[in-house]
């Protein structure tokens, strides 16, 4: 059975989730903007893992690895509803969620 | 894929936990507003326990098709994680206090929250698979976020919720980079095939590096190892005290049984390529909690510089990356979960006049005000000092041994010379409490702080006495790990 | 060709609106990026053969999550307009760390090997069967432990998200049973002697009760006591 | 013989029970039923301390061990608590008890005074007995190394008893963590020792001595000799302990310690523990010679450098302070040469006149009410006669005039020092001889200064008196040993009968006859000492008695050389110089050097410049969650590329 990416191979995918895992990381630490944005840029960085496992498993010919992106599909939906309502919480008590201003506590 | 494969009895005590957690729910939902709380940490209290028997008495193997094993290894770390869960919740019973109608205290769900955690650091713990690990991982990791948050009123908290969120899942948005790549190099994420494939190749290509160097980062952060521990004074400072009582004890040990099982299991071939890694985060994790810690006023924030120390301490056994260095490092985290249960206990118990306080000089002449609890919370001190005869010495002690033997000698001086600068502030808490003029006197501890810091403190003095027979399931777990 | 030429649109699009999801001003913009991006992910998943799980990121991230965030960046009611632009002071350090990550990972990736064959079976699904189905057959048999966690990790997000962001407010009027069996006359009632017709009027003809009448039934149910400071002003207390 | 082991294990338990119930019951006992219960357990201790050396004397001293519990056995590590009764251990625990039961019933008088309950205090000087005992009685490096640390806890406590007071505090934290740093050197050294030899247990590595002679251990590309490395590490753990140059400084801040406590720490347990280990180790030492060649020269430059600094130190306690780090001085001189039986002979007869001394002290301070500076005292002596007289044969003891206890035991180390015959020695015979001299001086500098001329204020006398029975009669006991201990004891531990009485407790190696030797030296070298001694005693008198303005005199034109005494060589100040400024250019604190009194040394000026560098540490910790993803990822590349790269 003939891999469904061999037309184009594995290291395209490879180059391509790699940069999308830059701009994820870029995405957190880069802004300064809203804590939102870092939320999406999390998004970015687990789609990367997901691209990279469904071309592993393509590769491979093995399901497991898109079983393990059905699992983290899931795991990150939930993540993103806690962290939204982190951002709730914490907009209701601070009133801002500029990145800036979440030094309350440091030293 | 036969259904003879899924070993049901196996994974018991973990659908145990899972169930009694579905039914504390219900029973919490269903009390009136404000009242469920009492009898759900009792019940938890309770599912901790019964999981503990059941978790002693589970048996060997493999199953559910190779992603849950069931080991010696495995019952130390279940044990572990589960006492510290037990103790959490009982530190969180005497924090609250029995105020029904005060809307900042914390809801019932927060025991049920633990119990959700502590049952993902069982799951890690048995994982056979990096699909489990992950999986694990995330259903402790997105708990314990929630947790740090709770305290909605206050802005801390919810801050340090806000901060271990976004550096948790970048942690982990890290370390399941890294699995994909393992992945992809082996074909398969089971553990046992991990290690035929990287027998089977002799070298490691570099695309098999960086995986390795992903996974290292995300489990390193959830220890919260230098350089990637810099959430962990904000997060300990600004969560519930409870809550951070739990955040240093369980989920550590289900970090650390996940970096043995990984490291020591389907990466222990190539050992000498990542030991130098573990070296170079233990050393400063070591060096960077001693000495950060001397500034530090708030004695929650100086706990965290505490652990961070600890645990590149109880990485020395990790590095040494032999059966004696895994034996080390489990009897290490045993200690550590004793003195540090006792010493959180002891600052739940930090209020006057019903409000929390947590800077250091409000422990001044605790001697005369409270001779019990700064007796204890000395004895804590001591013990994290390293002072024999107590359970940090021997902690301590196994870990300079395993890694000496190793031959990482820099590793070991490194060592002593950052537990005599660590002395420096714990010396200094319990110079606070005797020797300084006392301040107000603070309130009454909860009957259950006091028997968790005493019982901690009788545990942290006699260790002694338990030594043998937790050597010799050190020993066992260690075996049944690196064989 | 064709495979190819599709791979390629969909990884521009997909790279394109990445980076403009981390740079577009509005908030708002940022998450239809994301949800653009997640398109052309599900693109790429389709060209590498996971038709179920294009569906799903399809369904689940454009259907669910992008849109939980779209309702969270509208609720929070932020002034977008007074933002900090740009970014952080420390960019270009930022930007050579990412950098060299960057090249690193190019360069160990670029020429990916795979482990010799260990004679692990590769896990595949019955011939004959779709990947939906083959996926189906697995989560159920294999994986159902894994499946079950996650559920948990859904039911732990639920709680979460009820716990931290539900406020039981105090305005509904509920009947509280054992407290009206346990009430007595003299709680409630005032016997007041007066002759006839006297003081009465100016109290609208009855005496009233010096909080409101709910607020006397069941105490601290009525969300604040300003109804009992209004009776007190009404009252000349 | 079973009932002598059984005596030697009740004698060293006894004083724990004492320890624990006092400590913990205290409270609830009362203070004068603890005070009964420890004293009740010291007595009986010292009993069969006593037993168990009358039997083992009667036995001929056969080595045997005592096993109390099985402790640790997992792995290829095992371990048991175990008593071993022989010689050194037998008299040292006798010795031990002895001198604690004087000084806790010593304690009884001299803590009447005190508005606080007590019965913390005798607790803690019972469990002190015990950690010293545990030590002594070891059967291997392990145990030992228990009992090492329970010694630095206890007297940590006892230091700082007096928690009220500032310098308590510092001084008890000071001695800890000087005692730390040289329990690091200790600790590797136990750590080589099982490299070396794969057991800590005392026989096997004894037995195992011949077959790793050779062995070498390398570091930076340099060779050492395993053996002298070891015995090297050992010794600087016994600096720290013993109080030796480099590592005293703890001690005379130590006098800040209720006076039995210095009595006890000083005359038999903590500094004699570094004296122990040494001739414990007698068969490790006997092949490292070039380690020897150092103790020698640590011993001897600590004798003299402490008896120098001795000679104008205003405060009585701090006097008899520098004497007892002069003392043990000669006692590792003696090491040094091979005589570790002259040197567990100056140990023992110096734990007499020593307690002795410090008791005596405390007798006077009691008296004029915690006053300690001798130049405020003076003709206390028709007021405190018995004082008076017990002071005078502990100072004889202590300058070794014939027949007192501390010329049977000093000569024999000079006269060692002189035989052995190296260069080095005679370095060391030399100084110990001019310290003969300085000793005797500073001695009866005390006594005239105190109890002689002129009171300084009248009041001051005239308010003082004897002190009570419970504090007078140990000092008769003690006064007693002072005088016999020397002409009793020095046939059995140098004289003939010494092999059978040693019974291969200490070892000498078959080249080292340094113990039949020192016999023979020629008469004028054996008299030195002694002439020294009165030469010492005559100038004194000329100085404090006949002219008394002289030493003033002298201070001013000696005006250099006495500040230099005064200030204990410049030694914190040295530390100062060498540790703390490299360390602050590069942490770029410019550290002022203080006015005299803010110069404390080497640890407060380490802690201090380390605060420092820890605040800048902390700076990192912004509070900002960029800055800590980036971090993270630093971390993340930098791994990275050490994984990539390595």
């Amino acid at each position: 059975m003939t891999p469904a990416i061999a037309p184009i191979g594995l290291g395209p995918y490879l180059i391509v989730s790699a940069a999308l895992l830059v701009l994820g990381v870029f995405g957190i630490f880069l802004n300064r903007k809203n804590v939102i944005i870092i939320l999406m840029s999390m998004e970015l960085i687990l789609l990367s893992a997901n691209l990279n496992f469904v071309a592993f498993s393509s590769a491979h010919a093995d399901l497991s690895g898109q079983i393990m992106v059905l699992f983290v599909l899931t795991i990150a939906a939930a993540e993103a509803a806690i962290g939204l309502a982190i951002v709730t919480v914490y907009f209701r008590n601070r009133g801002s969620i500029q990145v800036e201003d979440v030094t309350m506590m440091k030293g | 894929m036969s259904a003879t494969s899924v070993n049901w009895a196996l994974a018991l005590p973990e659908i145990t936990l899972a169930l009694s957690g579905l039914i504390i729910l219900v029973v919490g939902v269903l009390q009136r507003r404000g009242e469920g709380f009492f009898p759900c940490s009792m019940l938890t209290v309770a599912a901790f326990v019964g999981c503990g028997f059941l978790v002693a008495l589970s048996p060997d193997g493999a199953g559910y098709a190779g992603t849950f094993v069931n080991d010696s290894f495995a019952r130390f770390m279940k044990i572990l994680a589960l006492v510290g869960g037990l103790l959490a919740t009982i530190v969180t019973v005497g924090y609250r206090g029995e105020d029904r109608h005060d809307p900042g205290a914390l809801p019932f769900e927060t025991p049920i929250l633990m119990l959700f955690s502590t049952l993902g650091a069982m799951i890690m713990a048995s994982s056979a698979n990096l699909m489990t690990l992950f999986v694990g991982l995330e259903l402790s990791s997105l708990s314990i976020y929630i947790l740090c948050a709770l305290e909605r009123d206050r802005v801390t908290s919810s801050e340090a919720g806000l901060k271990y969120f976004v550096l948790g899942s970048l942690a982990s948005g890290l370390l399941l980079y890294g699995m994909s790549l393992v992945y992809g190099y082996a074909g398969t994420m089971e553990y046992t095939g991990l290690i035929a494939a990287i027998h089977a190749s002799g070298t490691l290509p570099p695309g098999l590096i960086v995986g390795i160097v992903f996974v290292v980062v995300g489990l390193c952060f959830k220890l919260s190892a230098v350089p990637f521990h810099m959430w962990t004074p904000d997060v300990y400072q600004g969560a519930p005290t409870p809550v951070t009582a739990y955040m240093a004890g369980a989920p550590k040990f289900a970090a650390f049984a996940l970096f043995l099982r990984v490291m020591v299991g389907p990466f222990g071939a190539v050992a000498p390529r990542w030991q130098i890694l573990i070296e170079t985060v233990s050393m400063l994790s070591m060096v960077y909690g001693a000495f950060a810690a001397i500034p530090q006023t708030d004695i929650k924030r100086l706990m965290a510089y505490s652990s961070i120390g600890h645990m590149g301490y109880a990485m020395m056994g990790l590095a040494s990356a032999s059966a004696a260095g895994v034996r080390a490092t489990l009897i290490y985290l045993a200690a550590y979960l004793v003195m540090n249960a006792g010493v959180f206990a002891g600052i739940a118990a930090m209020r006057r006049k019903g409000r929390e306080v947590t800077a250091i000089s409000d422990l001044a002449g605790l001697s005369k005000t409270d001779p019990g609890m700064a007796a204890a919370l000395a004895i804590f001190m001591f013990s994290m000092v390293g002072a024999p005869p107590l359970a940090g010495f021997f902690g301590k002690f196994m870990v300079f041994a395993a890694a000496w033997q190793a031959g990482l000698y820099v590793l070991v001086v490194v060592g002593a010379v950052s537990s005599i600068v660590g002395a420096y502030y714990y010396l200094r808490v319990v110079k606070v409490m005797y020797f300084d003029a006392p301040a107000e006197g603070l309130d009454r501890p909860a009957p259950s702080l006091l028997f968790v810091s005493g019982g901690m403190g009788l545990a942290t003095v006699f260790f002694i006495l338990v030594l043998g027979p937790l050597m010799n399931m050190a020993q066992q777990a260690a075996l049944a790990l690196a064989g | 060709m064709i495979p190819q030429l599709v791979f390629y649109v969909f990884a521009t699009v997909l790279l394109v609106s990445a980076t403009m999801v981390i740079t577009a001003r509005n908030p708002v913009h940022s998450v239809l990026f994301l949800i653009l991006a997640f398109f052309n992910a599900a693109g790429l998943f389709l060209v590498a053969g996971a038709e179920f799980l294009a569906m799903l990121l399809v369904i689940v991230y454009v259907g669910a999550v992008a849109v939980l965030f779209l309702f969270v960046v509208m609720m929070l009611d932020i002034d977008f307009t007074q933002m900090r632009e740009g970014f952080q002071r420390h960019a270009p350090i930022g930007a050579c760390v990412g950098g060299i990550l960057f090249v690193e990972l190019i360069m160990a990736l670029g020429n990916w090997k795979m482990a010799p064959d260990t004679g692990i079976a590769p896990l595949s699904g019955a011939p004959g069967l779709t990947n939906t189905a083959a996926l189906g057959t697995l989560i159920y048999t294999h994986y159902v432990l894994l499946f079950q966690s996650c559920g948990l990790v859904l039911l732990v997000a639920m709680i979460g998200a009820i716990v931290l962001t539900l406020r039981q407010t105090n305005t509904g009027r509920r009947q509280d049973i054992s407290k009206q069996h346990a009430r007595t006359r003299e709680d409630t009632l005032v016997l007041v002697d007066l002759p006839l017709g006297e003081n009465v009027l100016g109290n609208g003809g009855f005496l009233r009760p010096h909080t409101s009448y709910y607020e006397n039934a069941v105490p601290g149910s009525y969300g604040s006591g300003g109804q009992a400071e209004a009776d007190k002003r009404e009252t000349g207390a | 013989m079973q009932t002598d082991l059984h005596l030697f294990a009740t004698a060293i338990l006894l004083p724990l029970a004492g320890a624990v119930v006092a400590g913990l019951g205290g409270r609830l006992l009362g203070d004068a039923m603890a005070k009964i219960i420890t004293i009740g357990c010291m007595g009986v201790a010292a009993l069969c301390g006593v037993g168990a050396l009358y039997g083992g004397w009667s036995a001929g001293f056969a080595p045997q061990t005592v096993p109390l519990a099985d402790w640790v056995n997992a792995g290829g590590f095992h371990a048991t608590w175990t008593l071993r009764f022989d010689t050194l251990s037998v008299t040292m625990t006798a010795m031990v008890l002895c001198v604690s039961l004087l000084v806790h019933c010593y304690s009884l008088g001299y803590m009447s005074h005190e508005t606080m309950p007590t019965y913390r205090f005798f607790s803690y000087l019972s469990l002190f007995t015990f950690a010293m005992l545990m030590l002594v009685s070891s059967n291997d490096l392990i145990q030992l190394f228990f009992g090492w640390e329970g010694v630095g806890l206890a007297s940590y406590l006892l230091i700082g008893y007096w928690y009220d007071r500032p310098s308590a505090t510092a001084a008890a934290i000071k001695a800890f963590v000087v005692n730390r740093v040289a329990d690091l050197f200790f600790l590797v050294g136990i750590g080589l020792v099982y490299v070396l030899f794969h057991t800590v247990q005392y026989d096997q590595i004894f037995a195992t001595v011949p077959q790793v002679l050779g062995a070498s251990y390398s570091l930076f590309g340099t060779t050492f000799n395993m053996m002298e490395v070891i015995c090297f590490l050992l010794f600087v753990g016994a600096m720290g302990k013993s109080a030796q140059l480099f590592l005293h400084t703890w001690l005379p801040d130590a006098m800040e310690g209720p006076t039995p406590v210095s009595a006890l720490i000083h005359a038999a347990t903590m500094v004699t523990a570094g004296v122990f280990l040494m001739a414990r180790m007698s068969p490790l030492l006997e092949f490292a010679p070039g380690t020897r060649m150092f103790v020698i020269f640590i011993g001897a430059t600590t004798c003299f450098f402490a008896a120098t600094v001795g000679m104008v130190q205003p405060d009585i306690k701090r006097t008899i302070a520098y004497s007892t780090c002069s003392q043990l001085g000669y006692m590792f001189a003696a090491v040094g040469v091979g005589a570790y039986q002259a040197s567990v002979f100056h140990l023992t007869t110096h734990a007499f006149f020593k307690a002795l001394l410090f008791l005596g002290a405390g007798s006077v301070i009691h008296a004029v009410h915690d006053e300690q500076n001798m130049f405020r005292m003076g003709g206390l002596w028709k007021k405190l006669p018995l004082t008076y007289a017990v002071m005078w044969i502990g100072s004889l003891a202590l300058a070794g005039v014939f027949p007192f206890a501390g010329y049977w035991s000093k000569d024999a180390i000079l006269n060692a020092l002189w035989a052995s015959g190296s260069s080095m020695s005679h370095y060391a015979w030399t100084l110990g001889t001019i310290t003969a001299f300085i000793t005797a001086f500073y001695s009866w500098r005390l006594l005239f200064l105190v109890f002689h001329g002129a009171p300084a204020e009248e009041h001051v006398r005239d308010a003082a008196h004897e002190s009570p029975a419970v504090m007078t009669v140990p000092l008769v006991l003690l006064a007693i040993g002072a005088v016999v201990a020397g002409v009793a004891l020095a046939p059995y531990y140098i004289g003939a009968k010494q092999d059978l009485f040693w019974n291969g407790a200490i070892f000498n190696a078959p080249g080292n006859s340094i113990m039949e030797t020192f016999e023979h030296v020629p008469a004028l070298i054996g008299l030195l000492p002694s002439i020294a001694g009165l030469a010492g005693i005559a100038l004194a008198y000329v100085f404090y008695v006949a002219s008394p303005a002289l030493p003033a005199s002298m201070a001013r034109s000696f005006g250099p050389v006495y500040r230099f005494l005064l200030n204990k060589w410049y030694f914190d100040e040295l530390y100062t110089v060498i540790f703390v400024r490299p360390y602050a250019a590069i942490a770029r604190v410019l550290w002022k050097e203080g006015d005299e009194g803010a110069v404390e040394g080497l640890p407060r000026d380490l802690v201090r410049a380390t605060v420092t560098g820890a605040s800048e540490a902390v700076k990192l910790q912004t509070g900002s969650i960029a800055i800590y993803a980036f971090t993270m990822l630093a971390g993340l590349v930098v791994l990275l590329t050490v994984a990539l790269c390595g």
